[in-house]
């Protein structure tokens, strides 16, 4: 029968659409691979693959959580704050004669309750999360530097190094950390009951509302879930760098964490997206700036091409799904 | 006209790096022991040439006596020298110059370059591929990687491979800028960083890839490079120390000569750096010895 | 009025319900009961606090202290939808609640999807969403993802909502605004087998003939009061217009403008128009003081051709002429340039401005030509077209310098159509042009569309109520699977019969002539 | 008659409302400056109240700019790079001989023109403005870079130095542009036709286009503003600094002009929001720096207390408000 014809191929086209539209940026990511390969003749070699992944982590693990926040329609530009202090609150704890291993808890655990923080002023008091996190992103960075006096703290030999520098059968363990920080993030978006909510809130607030969503606590989670993101990244970043700045570590990463989501196909304005995009954002971010230096091209130009091709990469992106319908 | 020492303003580039943290002890120091009760405020510019014009504003407006300036841009700092002179503030600058200030202490960066690059060529005996990691274009560090440049030009078996990737002047951007140098380069016998974090960074990046044919220089003296040097199995083998405690407490007591009336003998100052190594590392200061 | 016959202890008791929001009252003292295997009908003008009353019971919206609700005669404390649900209560609200970025069967069972230790359990869900669209007669998949759903889908998806969990009163808010007598059909079927299962249905429409075949009782609010209730033996539709307007109503449905005899010249005629997907080969004319209506059912395509004839969608075949001379429209601007105007089917996603007030929701359309030199604004120009519209339409609102939120639906709808008419055109294409809107103000409706047609504008209607096209139409075009099905011209010895649309638009018998 | 009644005390309460929205976080404002003035004795002075318009005003003019594109629910990020570039730009013309007052026009110029470009984009390749002036963020910060060789420009002769450091009768001209800038936002966002579409396009911007405004057209004309304005602060930071840094200059400018515009008031969403309530978040974001230097709280504390007040700013405009109906 025609009607159920043209509902059978509306479907595949659906179908069609949906696998395209998740394979996202994959395409831009595979095309500025080959083509730092063949300029540079070194990119694709499991070492630098490795070193790429390793950069991309920490920025992987703050988008991840940043994911979380944006499907609900709201921004946390705290990430890089936050990272700060648990970075700092990692090394210190560290420094704990015996107890140094406590150091990757309790930067988690502080990034958490600053998240908490930020969530609970969010959802009870229904504050705008831009200018939240913007407070928090000035005083959680005033905190950072308070927390170790203003000044660098450091520990050559920090207990939970292998974190850092580490590799698992030659996997760096901070691209495992990443990997899996995106395989728990998949789950919990896509098959789970709390996933669903938080696609619902971004999609409509007040539907989520009035089918008897705890709208608050939905947004109490994602941001708990993005501070906890960031302390797991300061963890990974004290423990990559042997050290901690509570002034330096982290300055603009809400900005790359938020280009890795855009990228990766989540909208502004919340409900559409999926964490893979977002592990293919961290991944182009993080390609660009190895892939240029390889290529050896200076900094200033490094900038413009960076620059460029982000702008690039989502017009492409664009005109690739153009013509299979309306967005 | 003599006038009493009760309020200094100093903003420095970057409030949070060591190197600062010790200038700015420097300075309360010196200034505790003319008047016990001064009040100082300290504020980091971030960088940001107009945050730094609008703090030394604020300063002139909050009636400080002495601006401790750590110029953001050594070049265009100077008309907001000025207004403050104008408003009759000392101004004493340290470890950037900046043009027009009453005085002026800091460390011969150039030299500073220099000397690291020289263990470098000395150790390599004139002849190597080497790479400069660079950082934020500012006063003091196009200082550096002239000396060290000027130092490698001696030496015609010098290859420069790289010298225009910016580490940041952090352990995070020397890193991922080495790591990605390393993938380019097979072989490098020597690199010199701009900063002892830059140089940390680096050390980083070689061990995750197992390269080890090199060794590195920096300049700073900053704690972490001490723990580096002292354990004695580091590719950081050599660094040119600068003092900040004493450079910028110097130039508190110049300001105050200034503002007790007295014109100093000499308004800049140039403190020569220390080059530390594994060897003499145990008689260094170190910036953060109590003083 | 009288107080029914007993029938026993009633499900539900509101009782002395009050709500202020601001500075308005909403309701003040409302009472309202509902017994198992009731239909009780709540009706009201625009604003008379119905979906208020019902947001009450849901837990949306927290009642003023002083009034109370009860269900099986004990007191409950709503307050909360978690709450409400618990107690069994279900609604369909009028303002689609519905998240687009989630699939039908997501949207169905949102808020209590089916779990085990918090992940969700997709087969159930698929496997208790199948029975209940197949009761419902929906054709589209429980997979599809709701953004890509029309409006009248979208309606059929909240209904089928409201049967996932096992409520014992359900709420039904104007379920039926986008909905053609088919689907509305396949409701009242299930509406009866609710009945028979004893659960308590409270119904609102501005839709006479459902409150007549549906309802049990039926209560009238008015400006937030209680009026009266009144018995189904007692039903009779100047009663109900008078309890609820306070006046009578003599014509509804007005058709003065066609004066028989005399072929009128086509304005509009579409050729071949289609894009493909949704539509495909219309051809249509639209003539000079004539009211062509659209019928079709929930899908079958009348807005996707609207949006094509006005430019709002790209269509792939097709042309157009406007008073004989081939035109071009790709965008709205371009359509509006020529002449053609457009009333959408959603005011609020697609029509209204509801941050702008209602002088501006009038005249967003003129400004550029009212304007003074150097593109300044003309707020003297725009305050006489505000007032001058809210006058002739008779738009109730206390000043247009209010947000135009602030309006009832019906009020809403008459400042879209306001600011379509300012722009002065040849052709008005009206989707849904009553949706949601009161008696009164239909019949006002009703009497503008009958005037502008007197004027010579050629007027295109798309409408699901089927009474409603028959009632103002003088030809009436019949969409079916994104073609038109047929045409059926009615004249005074043979008016417009319902049978043969609906013939049409399922395509149950051959093609009529 | 009683409806007539309850509708009058309605149109009192909303206008009421209307006011009270308009008069925004001027409450905040007065607060912040009695409380400066108490603690520190010298913040309501005429020499420092005039400091602290000097210090507002470049974030000022950004943020009337963001107001434009913020007004349409977009973003612009780029305004710190434009700002640079455009600043390079007019030292660089200002050391031209005798040409050196072009300096201004041709800060103006290139900003225009960065922002068309952006818009351009943004317009009609339809991409979300976040990633392209992310993108352009990073793109013209190169370029700004190379303008000067990657150092310093600097001109001591600076030919229209007087915009930067000259006051007409007692008045920084700095403050005065910024007042102007607001002045001719207002006029065109409350007073012509094209502000009543940049509304109507914030507000539905489908509802927009079927009501025949050419929404590209809207959008390209506000990402320009906001690129002239960015050219605008260029040329004034330049006039205040005799020179200018490629690299250095502008840094983070985006989140300051951000944040005004949003703690003044205006929606993120777009639609809704005043250029008064701009000038005021500008005022409060400078008073702060400048008051809580002048009280004398360290640089660390400053963060802290700063981060606090803009989160307690928000929370006290949305207690105000409450209880006046809906938001
Ligand atoms: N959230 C709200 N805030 C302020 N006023 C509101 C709100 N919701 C409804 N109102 C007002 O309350 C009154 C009753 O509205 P309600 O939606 O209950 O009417 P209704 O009878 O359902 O009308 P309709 O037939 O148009 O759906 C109206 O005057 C409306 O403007
Ligand atoms: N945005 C969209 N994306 C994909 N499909 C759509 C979209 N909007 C509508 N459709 C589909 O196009 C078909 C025709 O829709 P259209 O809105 O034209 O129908 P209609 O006859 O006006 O119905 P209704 O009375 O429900 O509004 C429907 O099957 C619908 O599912
Ligand atoms: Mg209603
Ligand atoms: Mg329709």
């Amino acid at each position: 029968m025609s009607a159920s014809e043209t509902e059978q191929t509306r479907m595949d086209k659906l179908k069609l659409r949906s696998t395209l539209t998740a394979l996202g940026m994959l395409p831009v990511l595979v095309l500025l691979a080959v083509g730092f390969h063949l300029l540079s003749g070194r990119f694709l070699t499991v070492n630098n693959l490795s070193i790429v992944m390793q950069q991309a982590s920490i920025n992987t693990v703050l988008a991840a959580g940043m994911t979380f926040v944006i499907l609900t329609g709201g921004i946390d530009l705290s990430v890089g704050s936050i990272l700060a202090a648990s970075a700092m609150v990692a090394v210190i704890v560290s420094l704990v004669p015996d107890m140094g291993m406590l150091g990757v808890p309790a930067a988690i655990g502080i990034g958490l309750a600053c998240g908490f923080a930020n969530g609970a002023i969010i959802a009870w008091m229904r504050l705008p999360p831009f200018i939240v996190t913007l407070g928090s992103l000035t005083a959680i960075r005033g905190i950072a530097r308070l927390l170790g006096n203003d000044t660098t703290v450091f520990n050559p030999d920090l207990p939970f190094d292998f974190i850092g520098n580490g590799t698992l059968f030659g996997v760096p363990w901070l691209a495992i950390i990443a990997l899996a920080t995106i395989f728990v993030s998949w789950v919990i978006l896509k098959r789970t009951v709390l996933g669903t909510w938080i696609y619902a809130v971004g999609g409509n607030s007040e539907a989520a509302r009035l089918t008897g969503i705890k709208v608050s606590l939905v947004l109490l989670f994602v941001y708990s879930m993005s501070g906890l993101m960031s302390g797991l990244g300061g963890a990974m970043s004290a423990a990559r760098l042997y050290a901690a700045n509570g002034l330096q570590l982290g300055q603009a990463y809400e900005l790359d964490a938020i280009a890795a989501v855009i990228l990766g196909g989540t909208s502004f304005v919340g409900g559409v997206g999926s964490i893979w995009g977002t592990l293919i954002g961290a991944l182009i971010i993080a390609m660009l700036s190895n892939g240029l230096i390889l290529v050896g091209v200076s900094d200033i130009w490094q900038y413009i091409i960076k620059g460029l091709v982000i702008i690039v990469a989502v017009a492409l992106d664009r005109y690739r799904l153009q013509g299979l319908g309306r967005t | 006209t003599a006038k009493d020492l009760n309020k200094i303003g100093i903003s420095v580039g970057l409030l949070g790096n060591p190197f600062f943290v010790a200038t700015i002890k420097g300075i309360e120091d010196r200034a505790r022991e003319i008047n016990p009760n001064v009040e100082v405020i300290s504020v980091s510019a971030d960088y940001d040439l107009n945050k730094q014009v609008s703090q030394i504003d604020s300063f002139i407006a909050a009636g400080v006596d002495i601006i401790m300036l750590n110029a953001v841009d050594a070049k265009a700092i100077a008309p907001a020298v000025k207004k403050a002179e104008d408003a009759g503030v000392v101004v004493a600058a340290f470890d950037v110059s900046a043009p027009g200030a009453n005085v002026t202490v800091m460390t011969n960066n150039v030299k500073a370059g220099e000397e690291a690059c020289k263990y470098i060529t000395d150790k390599l005996g004139g002849k190597g591929d080497v790479v400069i990691i660079n950082g934020p274009a500012s006063s003091s560090i196009i200082d550096r990687v002239q000396g060290c440049k000027d130092e490698f030009a001696k030496h015609p078996d010098i290859k420069i491979l790289s010298d225009d990737q910016n580490g940041q002047g952090s352990r995070d951007g020397g890193l991922a800028v080495m790591q990605g140098l390393l993938t380019r380069f097979d072989k490098i016998d020597a690199v010199f960083a701009i900063n002892d974090p830059t140089a940390i960074g680096a050390e980083l990046a070689a061990k995750q890839l197992n390269r080890s044919e090199f060794f590195i220089t920096a300049v700073d003296g900053a704690p972490d490079i001490e723990k580096a040097l002292s354990s004695g199995n580091s590719m950081i083998e050599a660094s040119a120390s600068q003092d900040p405690y004493v450079m910028a407490g110097e130039a508190l007591k110049l300001g105050v000569e200034v503002l007790n009336g007295d014109t100093p003998a000499e308004p800049v100052v140039l403190l020569d750096p220390q080059l530390i190594t594994a060897d003499n590392i145990g008689d260094y200061k170190g910036w953060t010895a109590a003083r | 009025m009288s107080e029914t016959a007993e029938k026993g202890r009633p499900l539900l008791e509101m009782r002395n319900i009050s709500k202020t929001f601001g500075a308005s009252k909403a309701l003040s003292d409302v009472s309202l009961t509902a017994h198992p295997g009731e239909v009780h009908a709540l009706m009201g003008e625009n604003g008379a606090g119905k979906s208020t009353l019902m947001k009450i019971l849901s837990g949306a919206y927290t009642a003023d202290p002083g009034g109370s609700v009860l269900i099986d005669g004990e007191p409950v404390a709503l307050g909360d939808p978690m709450k409400a649900r618990a107690y069994g209560i279900a609604v369909i609200y009028q303002e689609l609640s519905l998240a687009p970025n989630l699939t039908v069967a997501q949207n169905m069972f949102l808020g209590s999807e089916p779990a085990r230790y918090g992940f969700a359990d997709r087969a159930a869900m698929r496997r208790r969403a199948e029975p209940i669209l197949k009761q419902l007669g929906i054709g589209f998949s429980a997979a599809r993802m709701v953004s890509e759903l029309s409006l009248g889908e979208r309606q059929m998806v909240e209904i089928a909502r409201a049967l996932t969990t096992s409520a014992r009163i359900i709420v039904m808010d104007e379920p039926t605004t986008s909905l053609t007598s088919r689907e509305t059909g396949r409701l009242f079927d299930v509406i009866a087998r609710l009945k028979a299962d004893g659960i308590a249905v409270i119904y609102i429409s501005h839709r006479m003939e459902e409150i007549y075949q549906l309802s049990d009782r039926v209560s009238v609010l008015r400006d937030g009061a209680y009026v009266g209730t009144l018995d189904r033996s007692e039903l009779s539709a100047s009663r109900l217009v008078s309890m609820m307007v306070g006046r009578d109503l003599s014509s509804f449905y007005k058709k003065e403008h066609s004066q028989p005899g005399g072929e009128r010249p086509a304005v509009l005629s579409v050729r071949n128009m289609g894009d493909g997907v949704r539509v495909h080969d219309c051809s249509f004319e639209a003539r000079a003081g004539e009211v062509l209506g659209i019928a079709g059912l929930v899908g079958s395509g009348r807005t996707e051709l609207a949006r094509l004839v006005y430019g709002a969608d790209t269509s792939t075949t097709g042309e157009m002429r406007l008073d004989g001379k081939p035109v071009s429209v790709h965008s709205p601007r371009q359509a509006l340039d020529a002449g053609i105007a457009y009333l959408t089917e959603d005011r609020k996603a697609l029509g209204l401005f509801l941050d702008m007030s209602i002088s501006d929701n009038i005249n967003i359309g003129v400004i550029p030509q009212d304007a003074m030199r150097g593109g300044f604004l003309d707020f003297s120009k725009a305050r006489e077209r505000a007032q001058r519209a809210v006058k002739s339409l008779s738009i109730r609102a206390p000043g247009t310098g209010i947000n135009v939120s602030a309006l009832s639906g019906g009020n809403q709808q008459k400042a879209l159509l306001a600011r379509l008419l300012e722009t002065e055109p040849k052709v008005v294409v009206l989707d849904e042009p009553t949706r949601g809107v009161d008696v009164g103000a239909k019949s006002e409706i009703y009497r503008i569309i009958d005037e502008l047609a007197r004027k010579g504008i050629a007027i295109v209607v798309i409408s699901s109520d089927l009474p409603e096209i028959l009632g103002i139409a003088d030809r009436v075009l019949v969409m079916r699977e994104g073609r038109i099905a047929g045409e059926i011209v009615g004249s005074a010895e043979r008016p417009l019969e319902q049978e043969a649309i609906m013939t049409l638009a399922t395509g149950s018998a051959g093609e009529a002539a």
